[in-house]
């Protein structure tokens, strides 16, 4: 079986300085991969290059083309608009608008729908931020601390959720702090991963090397 | 018994229901006669023509336009001091219908200055207060519609309103201040000459109270909606939450 | 695409911006403008193509932040860049849409404004034909500046600093089309100028929007 | 019936027709929207008693 | 209370706001004027005080949002509410920064923005006076059409249609006063209501903003 | 010892419905109480209400002026001012300022003192908004959420800062649905607070009151 995305030695910088090096794994169909690892230590920054908002400093990602649907710290949600109009916008963009009612049941939306994003409570929006992964309809959800602020019903909402992407060959890569209730999920912790100083054989940041 | 007792809006809504009717007929029949009278048994006036026939539809459009933000500012005034919701709900019924009087006024106004001035618009005093007042209203509806929670709404519509007031009568001095004016009140003066003012006199009365009354009929109308789309809002929140 | 230009346009109109409230700036200019400058009817007419073009383009540049801003705070432009569109489309469509809340209405309701300043009667026409053909730029421009702008803060005053000047061509062709016009001279040549900005801007500037707002992301 | 207006008739005639249309469209706003809110405000008050009854 | 100001000065230098940029808009609105207008010396000399002060309200308009929304959306205006500082002073106080970075600034260069416009030379000492007196009723009265949109998402066209009609008796008396002065006409009328209205203004307007910001904090 | 913070059967409501009434307790000096509860049941409401930012709906709020700190979702930074910067714009405002470089250290910030907030991440952020609480001097704590997207080592130091907090004679009262690492806290669970409907003996609101 092909692995869906591959990173081969990936090295990661966030304000010029290399902050992660030799990430390497591959997250075939079915598989969750969960990245620990303390604050500040490059979680995001890494979850952000594998989407493709920010190019690896060394390293490579293999992945076809659009399979990656991302869910940042922010959900991107619009205040004005109600529940089922922000899912269905993504919907729309995804040209999934069939996935929206079971998105929005999946998530315990329902009795929500019509309501204004900024009326919701915190853990409110994280549903709703969630079930926009739904209506993505890609395989691979990558995903940064997706259970902050959720109940622990909740959190058993976005588990089988997961466990049902998973089973139909979806794949995730997910950091967190705390723990998914994915039992089945594979960890690998970045802190063995920090980028060594150049000095000591790291990777070097786009203007050391004109330096050599 | 005491004048705050209409304050309570079951209370409010069976009074209104039993005046309605009379108001909107009273209102109805005055206009008509003011109108009818004006267009077509008043003679045409020296310098005017028979342009002093807009004289019925310009001065109450006028007069309401400067009364109804006065009535807006003593319910906004009562709301923000006794917390009465049928005061800031009248308040918010009454801000269309000034900004109507107000677009009526001017627009009239526009007319009359075409064959009269020869332009339609001019930066003369009344004009321009009048110009600044539509954007007071226009303000004071927008911030209405901008915010979803009523109370906040009309805490806030309150605070313009008490502002928006204090600065409308000092720019009426600022622009008198800044530009003579071409508006010829006192030309055609109501108490000159009584034989003469009579005939357009009464007719004007009239239409006055015909204007007063529709905008009461009409208040009256538009805060019993307000008061419905409150309740209703209410219901809806509570089947929500159930 | 649909999607994103409807749910734009639904926003302005929920956030209370959109339509009514870039027209009722442009009121305010014009409004403002005699009480600084006075009220005779001769100094007015001769000024008022001008104060409408400045008055249109102040009013494009005052709701310009909005395109971007508030998608990159909330990061629903993140969300975006992943999304299966064309970074090209999306800047597209948003300036499309920031043309219809500001620039549409204020084409439509240009001529109300005119009387206000006394404009002559031969020069409405033209003002609202000049208005129609050079408001597009203005909105694909500040598209662009707002694309520059975006990982800053509340740029809103930067953004107005770099897009100003990018509207000179338009204010310049635009007024001269309504002068021209107003006196009956040749038309032609600013009318050109004005729908060949036009033209090239919305071919062609979507693409700098695009390539600036994923170096934004980045 | 039609009196004599003279040369301001076009004036006197648009000033009050303008009056008519702009309170035509206060008094028809404000009962649409009085119809409309009461309906809605009826129907939701059926559907709590039917519910706090059901 | 200063470390407030401090922290507000140093926002608006930081992030690219304050004087630099109030300046530049102001410049850029002088410069399309004559675009706009045309480039005859006479007009543009009578129209010069008005244009000043309306370039000068607008600049000053277009930073306004920036008073209390950034410190609303990112949580500071909750946490200042519950601060032991009377809401009242941080009006005051986030007002008289607001000025500090655009309307000072726009005293202090006025005068070269007159050259542009040909302003005669008789009228600098009372273009620089009167912008002095009145600004500050701009930044106040600005203050609270913010404090008043600060729940709305991005307010700025409202919060420019609630605050110009109340900047309407600044500019009628500033143009004025300009323009008697440059004339040698009377000039106390004018200056007394502009001093009076800012002093007014300063005194009474923030128990008004206060209110209104608590009441959107609720 | 008399309470420093006392609930008399307080009603909160939030867009106009009430969502929880009945909440009574007491907090006495070194004591910590944490709200439980699922998502949107109202515990970022009770704690605004608490912390004075909006009116209770019936029932009395008991305190002493200027004791409650208040820590909401938002931390409030501002990102074009450093980590230093920021903590002692706080501590200016209180009256606290010699209380700056204990707080940084507390949160283990000493390191992070000159950078921008903006280039921090979540959890640094968050410490970041913590450390603010120590330079309010100010004996209540009102939190809300305090250890979303903080590692566990972070989490660690939070506890630290609060039992310290506790033992000098402070209170704090804490939502969160997860856990804070401070066992001694006693727990209120707010689901059996759930407003009753009017119809059933619930407080109404405002307006449902002048329709009686
Ligand atoms: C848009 C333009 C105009 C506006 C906003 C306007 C406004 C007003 C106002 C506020 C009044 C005072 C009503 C009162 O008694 O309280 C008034 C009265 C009057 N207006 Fe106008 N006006 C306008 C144009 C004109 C024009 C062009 C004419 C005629 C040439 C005119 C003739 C009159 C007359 C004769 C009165 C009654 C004067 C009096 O009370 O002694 N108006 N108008
Ligand atoms: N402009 C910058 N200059 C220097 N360092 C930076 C800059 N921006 C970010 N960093 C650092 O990069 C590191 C990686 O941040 P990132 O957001 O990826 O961490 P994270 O693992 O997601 O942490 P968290 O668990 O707190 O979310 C952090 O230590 C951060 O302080
Ligand atoms: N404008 C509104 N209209 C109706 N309901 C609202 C409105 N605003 C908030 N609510 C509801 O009020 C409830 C209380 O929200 P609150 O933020 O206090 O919850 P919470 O307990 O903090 O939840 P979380 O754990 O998710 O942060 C939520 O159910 C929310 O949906
Ligand atoms: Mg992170
Ligand atoms: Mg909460």
């Amino acid at each position: 079986m092909a692995a869906l995305l591959t990173l081969d030695s990936l090295a990661v910088a966030r304000g010029g300085i290399a902050i992660l090096e030799g990430v390497s794994f591959a997250l075939g169909a079915g598989q969750a991969l969960v990245l620990r690892g303390p604050n500040g230590c490059g979680k995001t920054t890494l979850l952000r290059t594998v989407a493709g908002l920010q190019p690896p400093l060394a390293g490579r990602i293999l992945a076809s083309p659009d399979i990656i649907a991302y869910g940042a710290h922010a959900d991107g949600l619009k205040a004005t608009l109600s529940v089922s109009e922000n899912l269905a916008f993504w919907a729309a963009i995804y040209g999934q608008s069939h996935r929206l009612a079971p998105a929005l049941a999946a998530m315990n939306l329902e009795a929500l729908a019509a309501r204004a994003a900024m009326s919701l409570s915190a853990g409110q929006k994280r549903r709703l931020g969630l079930a926009r992964l739904l209506v993505t309809g890609r395989p691979v959800w990558v995903l940064d601390e997706p259970t902050v602020s959720l109940d622990g019903a909740s959190v058993a909402l976005f588990a089988t959720a997961l466990r049902a992407h998973l089973a139909e060959g979806g794949a995730a890569l997910i950091a967190t702090h705390i723990d998914i209730g994915v039992g089945e999920a594979v960890t690998l912790d970045l802190t063995a991963l920090k980028a060594r100083s150049p000095e000591a054989g790291g990777v070097r940041g786009g203007f050391d090397e004109a330096f050599t | 018994m005491s004048i705050w007792e209409y304050a309570n809006p079951k209370k409010f809504m069976q009074t209104s229901s039993w005046a309605l009717p009379w108001v909107t007929g009273l209102a109805v029949s005055a206009i008509v006669v003011g109108l009818i009278w004006g267009f077509f048994f008043t003679p045409e006036a020296e310098g005017f023509g028979s342009t002093v026939k807009i004289l019925y539809v310009h001065v109450p459009a006028a007069m309401m336009a400067i009364n109804i933000w006065a009535m807006m500012l003593v319910t906004s005034l009562i709301w923000l001091i006794r917390r009465h919701h049928v005061s800031a709900l009248a308040a918010k019924a009454a801000a269309p219908i000034g900004l109507v009087m107000t677009l009526i006024a001017l627009f009239t106004g526009a007319i009359w200055g075409q064959p009269m001035w020869g332009t339609w618009w001019a930066w003369d005093p009344r004009l321009t207060s009048f110009l600044i007042l539509f954007l007071f209203y226009l303000g004071y509806m927008a911030l209405w519609e901008a915010i979803e929670n009523p109370d906040t709404a009309a805490d806030l519509t309150g605070v313009l309103c008490l502002v928006g007031s204090v600065f409308a009568l000092l720019s009426r001095y600022a622009v008198n201040f800044w530009n003579q004016g071409l508006h010829q009140g006192a030309s055609l003066s109501l108490d000159a000459e009584e034989n003469v003012s009579d005939i357009y006199y009464f007719p004007l009365l009239i239409s006055i109270a015909g204007f007063i009354l529709l905008f009461v009929a009409l208040v009256l109308l538009r805060t019993r909606t307000e008061i419905r789309s409150r309740r209703l809002r209410a219901l809806e929140l509570r089947e929500r939450a159930a | 695409m649909i999607a994103l230009l409807l749910r734009d346009l639904r926003l302005a109109v929920r956030a209370g911006g959109g339509f009514g409230l870039s027209l009722a700036f442009f009121l305010i200019v014009t409004v403002l403008v005699p009480f600084g400058v006075g009220p005779e009817g001769g100094t007015l007419a001769r000024i008022a193509p001008g104060i409408l073009w400045v008055g249109a383009l102040l009013a494009c540049l005052l709701s310009l932040d909005r395109i971007f801003a508030l998608d990159f705070e909330d990061g629903s432009l993140d969300l975006l860049a992943t999304a299966p569109i064309p970074m090209e489309a999306v800047v597209s469509i948003k300036a499309f849409a920031h043309w219809l809340t500001t620039g549409l209405p204020l084409v439509l309701a240009a001529p109300v404004f005119g009387v206000l300043l006394n404009l002559p009667g031969p020069a409405y026409p033209w003002l609202v034909l000049s208005l129609a053909i050079g408001t597009p730029a203005l909105s694909v421009l500040g598209a662009f500046g707002a694309a520059l702008t975006v990982g800053l803060k509340r740029g809103g005053l930067l953004l107005s600093l770099l897009v100003l000047p990018l509207y000179v061509p338009t204010l310049l062709f635009g007024a001269e089309l309504i002068k021209r016009g107003a006196e009956g001279g040749a038309t032609a040549v600013p009318m050109l100028f004005l729908a060949g900005i036009t033209a090239a801007c919305i071919a062609l500037v979507p693409f700098a929007s695009a390539a600036a707002i994923r170096v934004n992301l980045r | 019936m039609m009196i004599e207006l003279g040369k301001y008739a076009t004036t006197v005639m648009s000033a009050y027709g303008v009056t008519v249309l702009l309170l035509a469209v206060i008094v028809v706003q404000s009962l649409w929207r009085s119809a409309r809110v009461k309906r809605a405000l009826a129907a939701q008050e059926a559907r709590m008693e039917m519910k706090s009854n059901g």
